[in-house]
């Protein structure tokens, strides 16, 4: 990745319920930016198909420095884990302009 | 025979099939979209043709029957049924609100058999939307963190919720619009609500069919009270009826009203305010039980109620 | 002018253009949902007011031309055409089968011209969905691997698909719920019947456009039997009508369907149960050969044939 | 009262208020198709009706109008304005161009009141969607890399984007087929209208108030010229009416086109032919300002206008 | 990454047609769930713009172990790709509560 | 990951106005295949809802060798970065049928 530079890449899987409330958390830990999308799924709370109202998930990516990463980590663990139907990963990835992705807290 | 269960059927048994047939998730929305706005123009539209102070005190005790449904639904769940409290007070806030689903079959039920009924009855529909919804949230903080509810977004997710606004938004706008305003509205909103509803209705069986798995963990109480608690509310809702002067036609959807369960507006607000409460719960009572339970036995059954009470 | 083959060259015509016109994936869906429904309401509510058993000869004849259609196509393909066993096997199936939109569109060239045809033929339409895509997918599996077959995942495939599922639903409610029952859905399903179906022959149009390319690889064989396999069939189609004592209206009808090649059904069913085929080949011909001949060309012609036999 | 300004109101009180309210992306598209293809086909229909010839001088001399009115917008927005040279272009362009749905409004104004105009003004609006974005784009590019345009693209933009294709395929279709060929679409395409367009300012007013914190950034040049550009538009508009010798009604309509600004096509169009501009600042102008002071204050002041010119 | 430990994530873009198919198959091999969503794209089997019935595409994603995630790709390999549009290509994440993606077969 | 070869993902965040210009760019770049998706976000330039024609993003990832990634990533910044909302990473990844996915340029 010669003209990239290092950056994490927070994926979260979770109900579309709590859509806007987790992009104001993500922005509010540091983040400058985030991508959504619809999702269907399945996980230990079953099959989520997404066909109607209660049942649709969206997938959040978020790419961010490691200190956010870690911040939204930890809060999401703790806000939403315990009720919500949700799965959280973290991937190393390259961007151009990191500058973009840092927290300046 | 009336077509309209008949679509809910057909879901109903495709899904429990495997059928691959599926709703796109934004034909359901729009239909949604579609069913809210209509029953808010035409009750707001009928209300234009109203005295507002004849109807204020039936509205008021409308409301408080949406107040007391949740309080006598909450200690029967949690004691009898030792639900905890969030799932308890989560389940007595849908029976509290309302599904405007049944509510629609309910007027078709009357219209097919050319039975009149108090035309502002939409009105009552969107007032009964709330109460239950925010008297279940209360229930649920009763115990310590009572003023641990964020009340702000309390209020704004019962009054400014997507239901609540097509709704009550549908309402407004068919009360200053009026009849005359709505004239050229009507081919689309009103002379093809039942085709809509039909659409609806199959989506409605599929959604509940896919739920049915879900009947197994809810355990036997929970079955038990999704159709022995529709048919209290309904005496209530038919006993209310006569008191405060209705129709025969308007009381049995009064007690319509009060039997059914929210599955559209309550799931949403619960999730955010009762994180707490298993969704599946309430969604196999609401959805997978009394719905199809009112819209298949109940409606004619609460008519019977209605026509002792009204000794026809 | 008749204004539906001109949504079709409107949308065939902007796609070759490289406009960037698209109809959104789920009203694509939304429509289709809508047109299979009203057809089998259409047809089941026609049902409930015939003598089923006068049917019954009928349907069984019109199911029999379901499988002699593929079994003529098969070896056509196979031998002539040197396509492979896989390949030859799911185009048979795919012109064995029906288009549900080709056969509105014949019912609009009668409705047009005021003639009358037996008001129950959505029935054949569902009966003729099925039998050419067994027969095909059969045909497949002949060589060796025919215990391979899962038949359990076939049936399902072929009873329990989207399209069956609303057709022959619709059919059912339609006959149970009868045109009392069905009345106050009129509106949605039959008087909009004709402009939702311009909205889907716009995509129908597009579709076939975008498939274009493809064409070049699918050789001329495939483009000659593309034309040659409908006039084939309806020829067996018209005779069929006549000797089962249809009116020439139905008869007109049974030649289109018999010339129609499903491209929404088949495509799906073949997909899964015979991997081994190239998609491509069949929706090529099917949708942007066959479908276009039919509703240009074909239907006129064939309402010669059936005008030359019923001596008209 | 009226109910086509109260949906937009709905809508955008919702979205202040921060409703959840959301109309799906794809019913969002489902009904723009709708409304370009409905208008564009009642135009074609009518235009059957009329002497081409006697039809040709008007239409040249409004397409002029469409070429005028950017001509005047851009130096007010680049010298009064300070905004760069892409910006101002762009705007230009938009204002240039015209708005389907403000159109929809001052013929429901006209029909409301049983006023006549002349039938085929939808000609006119199709004639005005591309003359504006034409000159918009050539002024964005006068100062150096003229020879830099891709006329191919834009040419291709132009002509067949998405809204030019269904507002002028629509217009032919209603062309050939006449009023004959439609009539058997008149339910879905004519009587819905009203209706679908009512769900789509609905849908724009909660457009409209999502865009309203770019307010700030725009700037109260721009807040002034979204209100007054209109008003010239509209006296120029209502101008050529009266010259080139139309009814009240429509010197009316095409005074309501002149003061309209697109924001569907303009913008997908602008973006890909001046990606310098700023999207924001012409969309705030457009869809914010221009078209709710249209649809609520412009189109009775600019019927007063021609009430002057006309002397009524 | 402090607070996460590795796990595969296998993504498989392929066509409508057998999301059902491959949803089974991937639970079976051991996973513990599954996204899914709706995509168009272009590939060795020319364009697929998911406009109309024949021509969907999803993209399915399952964070598992290393068995399970070459269980699947060894499956999938055999199974589809002679006869599917199909890409699928597998990366290095960091999940929280690992235990939810190990295969305990 | 035993039976995977190294390759890269290159993912575009950007608006869905110039997603058949792009799609062009990559396949003219080397890439042999792409998929895309429609999302919805927010960045630096503000909110992208997607709810409405102009606000509508998509996300369109690209499985490719070194070369063809550091030339795609080199493209869109030169051509789109400036004028258009947009966000770019590039991962490591492993796929199966390597071939599939290099640049014969
Ligand atoms: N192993 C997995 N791989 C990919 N996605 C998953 C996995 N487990 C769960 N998910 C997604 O996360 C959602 C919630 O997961 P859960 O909380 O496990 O029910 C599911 O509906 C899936 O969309
Ligand atoms: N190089 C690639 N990068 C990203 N996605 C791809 C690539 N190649 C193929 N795809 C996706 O996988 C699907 C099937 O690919 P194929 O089997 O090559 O036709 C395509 O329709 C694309 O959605
Ligand atoms: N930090 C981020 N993480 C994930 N997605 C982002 C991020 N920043 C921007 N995006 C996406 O890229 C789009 C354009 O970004 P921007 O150019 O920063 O406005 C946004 O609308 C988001 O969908
Ligand atoms: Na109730
Ligand atoms: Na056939
Ligand atoms: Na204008």
């Amino acid at each position: 990745m010669p003209n990239t530079h290092p950056c994490k890449l927070v994926v979260i899987v979770t109900e579309a319920a709590i859509e806007d409330e987790l992009a104001a958390d993500v922005m509010r830990l540091g983040a400058h930016g985030y991508t959504t999308m619809d999702v269907r799924g399945q996980g230990s709370h079953g099959p989520r198909s997404g066909l109607w109202g209660a049942d649709r998930s969206i997938r959040m990516e978020i790419l961010c420095d490691a200190t956010t990463s870690l911040a939204i980590t930890t809060h999401v663990e703790k806000a939403y884990f315990k009720n919500f139907a949700m799965v959280l990963f973290v991937a190393d990835v390259g961007v151009l302009r990191p500058d973009k992705f840092v927290h300046h807290g | 025979m009336d077509a309209i269960p008949l679509f809910f059927l057909l879901g109903f048994l495709a899904r429990l099939a495997r059928s691959d047939l599926k709703i796109p998730a934004q034909l359901y929305e729009a239909l949604s979209i579609y069913l809210l706005l209509a029953i808010g123009l035409k009750g707001g539209m009928e209300l234009a043709q109203q005295d507002a102070l004849r109807v204020l005190p039936q509205a008021v005790s409308v409301m408080a029957l949406g107040v007391l449904i949740p309080l006598l639904a909450f200690p029967v769940l949690f004691k009898l049924g030792r639900l905890d409290r969030f799932n308890a007070a989560s389940i007595a806030g849908h029976y509290g609100s309302v599904s405007v689903v049944t509510f629609a079959v309910g007027v078709n039920f009357l219209v097919a058999r050319g039975q009149d009924y108090e035309a502002y009855m939409p009105l009552f529909l969107v007032l009964l939307e709330m109460p239950g919804i925010a008297v279940g949230i209360l229930l649920a903080r009763l115990g310590g963190d009572f003023r641990s509810i964020r009340w702000g977004t309390l209020a704004h997710e019962i009054f400014l919720g997507k239901s609540m606004v097509l709704l009550g938004g549908g309402l407004l706008v068919g009360w200053i619009a009026g009849p005359q305003g709505l004239e050229p509205l009507d081919p689309f909103f009103f002379t093809l609500f039942k085709g809509v509803l039909c659409l609806f209705l199959l989506e409605m069986g599929l959604v509940a069919a896919s739920q049915v798995p879900a009947l197994r963990t809810s355990g036997l109480f929970l079955a038990l009270f999704a159709v022995i608690m529709p048919v209290v509310s309904a005496l209530l809702g038919a006993a209310l009826g006569a008191l405060i002067g209705l129709s025969a036609g308007g009381a049995l959807l009064l007690a319509t009203l009060a039997a059914s369960a929210s599955y559209i507006a309550a799931p949403a607000a619960m999730r955010i305010a009762i994180p707490e409460a298993n969704p599946g719960l309430s969604i196999t009572a609401a959805l997978v039980i009394t719905f199809p339970f009112n819209i298949l036995i109940g409606i004619p059954l609460y008519d019977r109620i209605v026509g002792l009470i009204y000794g026809s």
